[in-house]
């Protein structure tokens, strides 16, 4: 079982790197661009075959190490 | 003979590499800013090491697509020997200047280090005080120094012989094939990850930087 | 407040901002009627401990504070000292404890970046950072993720904003397994005509503010540094601060381009209550009114109210008064390093802060009690009951010396912080002469032929064996550290790391350990130019071992005629400086080794020997007869004697045979040195003359340490202990 | 318009960071896990309200700036 966590800021949560990139993007001459934030992802295969069963686990992986929800959300998606 | 620093918001190293650029020529170097689109004419460029824009989104991603990287491309296409030091080099490959990227140490963790490293080609303007072969000591200092390009990039700089530095005592952060350090096809542009600029000076705890400079003044001396 | 449930509401709101009953009538009275929310909100956080020290402040009034050197003592963002020639050195220390307990990276990160705010604020170019850590026991399911966190949160800001990070110390004992200490320190350089203050003067000049945007961060840092942890302090988790080194880098190279002109009356970092403590210490110190108008701060983010504005602790922010007339001068510098730049209010002759917002008067209080009104407490305090001595011959010892030595080098609290500061950037800025890993760090003074000479040190198990001598020996290890190099100590800076004062043999420990440091400041002459208190440091009850962190600073005219700790030659003659007294009360050795449950007093600091002694090595370095130097702290003589090894290039064989050997060798006396001279010095006539102890313990020689009996180590196996225990726990699996 | 762009590595380019998170997680007890891959997500809005010329935009976004073609892959969604 394949998985994709995506893992965001916050929100409120200052984000120096979306800032930057925003900027960066602004003096390039794209136009119109806001909003910018910068997240992880993080791409996974699983021994584990029950979604369900899956699910848990990834939710324990996140909490546990990948996101660190003082600042953090996570989202995880199974895709196979 | 005049020798340009170009300074990024976020640069750190300008500084000490125009010490040591004062010190070897004997004036001090142009300091251009990011933002300008005219680069004056000058003999030699640096790229310094530092954390232009922060290092976000990738180390020198975002410095490479300032004005003035316009103007320093234009400037090696014509033959100016361009130097990046560190985050310079990573800015040279973001540019496309160098083949390759500098990815994030294996480790995961930032290295601050003297480094053996061992001098390949001296045939260019930065490294000519030295001999192929020469064992010398610089200090490291970064978080993206692995050097990656792919099996044809490699095969390249070796036959092309255009790997100017390797590690010599141990690989500090899983670069391929030790390289510290490249040029490009024609010899003008050389990037590479140790600060000699950090040991030219014998109370720092060595001299062996200091050929860099050296070069660059027999280099522009001659020509 | 019309019926009961709003009165109960709002008496619930009051506690939750921190303050006592007493407190808030205190309050009222100021005001005169009943604060709002944002007036309680901005009451709250002035008079939190972060802010008033109001249960620390009577006991720093006593320290020593004034000296030759000073320019500026305790009371601005940070101290100033006169290093000669027009140039002055300005540092300070600081705690950010809490933060990194809960978030390690950006909580140390932030607090490098709010040090190094406190420093160029005041017009210095930062030079050095330092860092004082302390963790849990190395058991501790949380150390290693918070060292891990925590060292690479310093190295990513400070590397990051170019400042090399020079030195440190680092700690582990459970009594920090729910409290860590994060307390960084900054140096800065500047010149003597051209440092800021903040103090506003000049009705009618413009309140500007620079740096970064504000969004809701760290609402409520400074109540939260303040208060005590239980176990839901990990669910609570209140927001916290993300710190941006890149827009630091910005703001401290326009402010110091906007200083460079005469058009700043006062400068001051936004750092814990942000907006709120700073214009109100702007104020207030320079004895005007101030109003604000909300509308015109930057704000990251949509429908801010304007108790979130105030109480904000965003990063890399700054509120400056500036002389009528020249914004638009500083406008441009900021706008070209692309920082925001707003007008957002004007002194005025009022004596009270007035908040407007959204066209409406928010908030109107008077600035004496905001910034001074806070209740001064002379908490009850109990001295900590003296421990019995230990000695050496009731101990039962292990066999051999050797193999105790190699033990030591590799426990915990002796073993090569390396791991630590390979991961921060310490030689940017090209003039760090002595890089981390000996006894202070020297840092040459921008194209002179000065150096700063910089160390932090406190031994907290003696702190709480002891507060007074615990105290007292903080100062005096960092003035050794100093000395070792050949330098001449002038001041240092503090960080207080205390638990609860609220009760009494806490607020004993404080009073005691501040006792203890003063009366080594003014035996050394070494007064106190700067410093934080960070108190509440406790969970469910326990409080840390008391952690006075000391900041030392000194200066060597020469830094060619500095000296470092490592054997670099063979033949060299190894003396002791100092008594060879064995006190082995509160050692590693007794603890880790023994591990003995008792730990007994911990060695007194003589402090007329330590001014005699640290002043015979530094004379004798300046005249260049001894060729290395390294004080006697932790682990004691045969560890010291190891480091010189393994720290240069050669051995070194022992020609003592002590008596009480295991005494001799790991007793942790005080005021003492190893320092290496060339055969045939008369450096023991002249410590004759000088009234100092020496003697021969050793000569420099081969590739081993060893001892009188012929037993040897090499120097490789000496550094694989010292140097491997580190990598190896931090690689460990959790 | 909104958007998220994805930035992987391109198979065969090694990935410390994934391995890291790897062997993490092997050591904290969670086995069956492989294949660990770390990306970057990027989050923006764009003021371009037709889709296909917002896909053109980001796509020169992403070229110019966001992704590093030689080590990495990017993938655009439109999110509303
Ligand atoms: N957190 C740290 N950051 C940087 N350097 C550190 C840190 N901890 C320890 N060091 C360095 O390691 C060396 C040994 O530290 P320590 O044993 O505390 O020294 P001492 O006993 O001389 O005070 C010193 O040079 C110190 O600066
Ligand atoms: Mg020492």
């Amino acid at each position: 079982m394949k998985a994709v966590i995506r893992i965001t800021l916050k929100n409120g949560v200052l984000d120096p790197q979306g800032k930057a990139i925003e900027t960066a993007l602004g003096q390039l001459g794209f136009s119109g661009v806001d909003d910018v934030r910068q997240g992880k992802l993080v791409e996974l295969s699983l021994a584990e075959t029950d979604p369900e069963k899956a699910r848990q686990q990834l939710t324990q992986i996140c909490e546990k190490l990948l996101a660190n929800t003082v600042i953090e959300n996570y989202d995880i998606e199974l895709v196979s | 003979m005049s020798v340009a620093v170009i300074v990024f918001p976020g640069s750190n190293c300008d500084r000490d590499v125009a010490v040591c650029l004062a010190a070897a020529l004997g004036e001090p170097p142009i300091m251009a800013w990011h933002g300008d689109h005219n680069l004056p004419k000058v003999d030699a460029i640096i790229l310094p090491g530092g954390f232009s824009y922060g290092d976000y989104l990738r180390g020198g991603a975002i410095a490479s697509k300032s004005p003035i990287m316009g103007e320093v491309i234009e400037a090696a296409n014509r033959g100016v020997p361009v130097l990046g030091i560190c985050n310079g080099f990573q800015i040279l490959t973001e540019s496309g200047l160098l083949p390759g990227v500098l990815m994030r140490n294996s480790g995961l963790k930032f290295i601050c280090r003297d480094v053996a490293l061992e001098v390949g080609n001296t045939d260019n303007a930065f490294l000519n005080a030295y001999q192929r072969g020469q064992h010398i000591t610089m200090p490291i200092a970064h978080n993206e120094g692995n050097y990656f390009a792919d099996a044809d990039t490699l095969q390249r700089l070796e036959d092309e012989d255009r790997i100017v530095l390797r590690y010599a005592g141990g690989n500090p952060n899983g670069a391929q094939l030790n390289i510290a350090g490249i040029r490009n096809k024609a010899g003008n542009v050389i990037g590479m990850m140790p600060h000699p600029e950090r040991l030219a000076e014998a109370v720092l705890g060595g001299e062996d930087g200091r050929g860099v400079f050296d070069s660059l003044v027999q280099t522009l001396g001659r020509s | 407040m019309s019926t009961e449930a709003d009165t109960d509401n709002w008496k619930a709101m009051v506690a939750e901002h921190g303050l006592s009953e007493d407190e808030y009538d205190l309050i009222v009275g100021h005001m005169g009627r009943t604060p709002n929310l944002t007036e309680l909100g901005v009451f709250s956080v002035m008079w939190s401990e972060h802010c008033s020290y109001k249960s620390s402040r009577k006991w720093l009034g006593t320290l020593l504070t004034s000296g030759d050197c000073v320019i500026q003592g305790p009371g601005e963002n940070a101290g100033v000292i006169d290093i000669g020639d027009g140039q002055a050195a300005i540092f300070k220390m600081e705690s950010h404890n809490h933060p990194s307990f809960i978030e390690p990276y950006q909580g140390a990160a932030t607090g490098v970046g709010g040090i190094m705010r406190d420093v160029f604020t005041m017009g210095a170019r930062p030079v050095a950072n330092m860092n004082a850590l302390r963790f849990g026991s190395p058991d501790h399911p949380k150390t290693r993720h918070l060292l891990a966190g925590v060292v690479s949160g310093i190295g990513g800001y400070g590397n990051c904003i170019g400042v090399p990070t020079v030195g440190g110390e680092v700690n582990f004992d459970a009594s920090y397994n729910g409290n860590i200490l994060v307390n960084a320190m900054c140096v800065g350089l500047a010149t003597t005509d051209k440092i800021f203050y903040a103090k506003a003067s000049g009705v009618g000049s413009p309140v500007v503010y620079v740096g970064s945007k504000t969004g809701r961060d760290g609402i409520h840092g400074a109540t939260m540094a303040s208060a005590e942890f239980d176990d839901d302090s990990d669910e609570k988790r209140p927001t916290v601060q993300v710190g941006d080194p890149f827009t630091e880098k910005l703001l401290l190279e326009a402010c110091l381009e906007l200083m460079a002109s005469d058009a700043i009356i006062a400068i001051q970092d936004m750092g814990a209550a942000g907006l709120t403590s700073s214009s109100v210490e702007m104020a207030s110190k320079g004895e005007v009114g101030i109003l604000l108008d909300l509308d015109h701060v930057p704000c990251r983010e949509t429908a801010m109210t304007a108790y979130e504005m105030l109480l904000s602790e965003s990063q890399e922010r700054m509120l400056m008064v500036l002389k009528p007339g020249r914004e638009s001068e500083a406008e441009k510098i900021f706008t070209r390093w692309g920082l925001d730049f707003a007008v957002i209010g004007e002194l005025t002759d009022s004596q009270r802060m007035v908040i407007k917002h959204q066209g409406e008067i928010v908030a109107d209080m008077p600035l004496g009690p905001l910034a001074d009104g806070a209740p001064l407490y002379d908490r009850p305090h109990v001295p900590t009951p003296p421990r019995a001595e230990i000695r050496s011959d009731d101990l039962i010892h292990p066999n051999s010396i050797a193999e105790t030595l190699v033990t030591m080098l590799g426990l915990p609290d002796l073993a090569s912080r390396r791991w630590v500061w390979e991961q921060y950037d310490h030689m940017v800025m090209g003039d760090t002469i002595a890089r981390p890993g000996g006894d202070a760090a020297l840092v040459r003074v921008h194209g002179t032929q000065k150096a700063l000479a910089i160390a932090t040190d406190v031994t907290p198990r003696y702190c709480y064996a002891d507060p007074f001598e615990g105290g007292k020996q903080a100062v005096a290890e960092t003035w050794r550290n100093i000395t070792a190099t050949g330098a001449q100590p002038l001041a240092i800076t503090n960080c207080l790391n205390f638990g609860n004062p609220q009760r009494p043999e806490i607020m004993g420990q404080f009073v005691g350990c501040i006792q203890g440091m003063d009366a080594a400041c003014r035996a050394l002459n070494y007064p106190v130019i700067s410093g934080n208190v960070s108190l509440y440091n406790e969970t469910n009850g326990k409080g840390i071992h008391p952690t006075p962190a000391i900041g030392g600073v000194g200066l060597i005219d020469d830094y060619r005629s500095a000296i470092g700790a490592g054997l670099t030659e063979e033949g060299l003659d190894i003396y002791l400086v100092g008594d060879d007294g064995r006190h082995l009360g509160c050692s590693i050795y007794l603890r880790d080794i023994l591990k003995a449950e008792d730990l007994g007093p911990p060695p007194s600091v003589d402090l007329d020997a330590e001014l005699r002694n640290g002043n015979f090595v530094r004379a004798a370095i300046a005249d260049r007869t001894i060729c290395a130097a390294h004080d006697v702290s932790d682990g004691g003589l045969l560890v010291a004697l190891a480091e010189m090894i393994m720290s240069g290039s050669v051995g070194a064989t022992i020609s003592v045979a002590p008596d009480a050997p295991f005494a001799f060798w790991f007793g942790e006396d005080q005021g003492r040195y190893l320092i290496a001279v060339k055969a045939g010095s008369d450096i023991a006539a002249l410590a004759g003359k000088a009234g100092v102890a020496v003697q021969k313990i050793a000569q420099s020689l081969g590739r081993e340490l060893t001892f009188a009996d012929g037993v040897s180590i090499s120097r490789e196996d000496l550094g694989a202990q010292h140097e491997g225990w580190m990598p190896d726990f931090m690689g460990r699996p959790d």
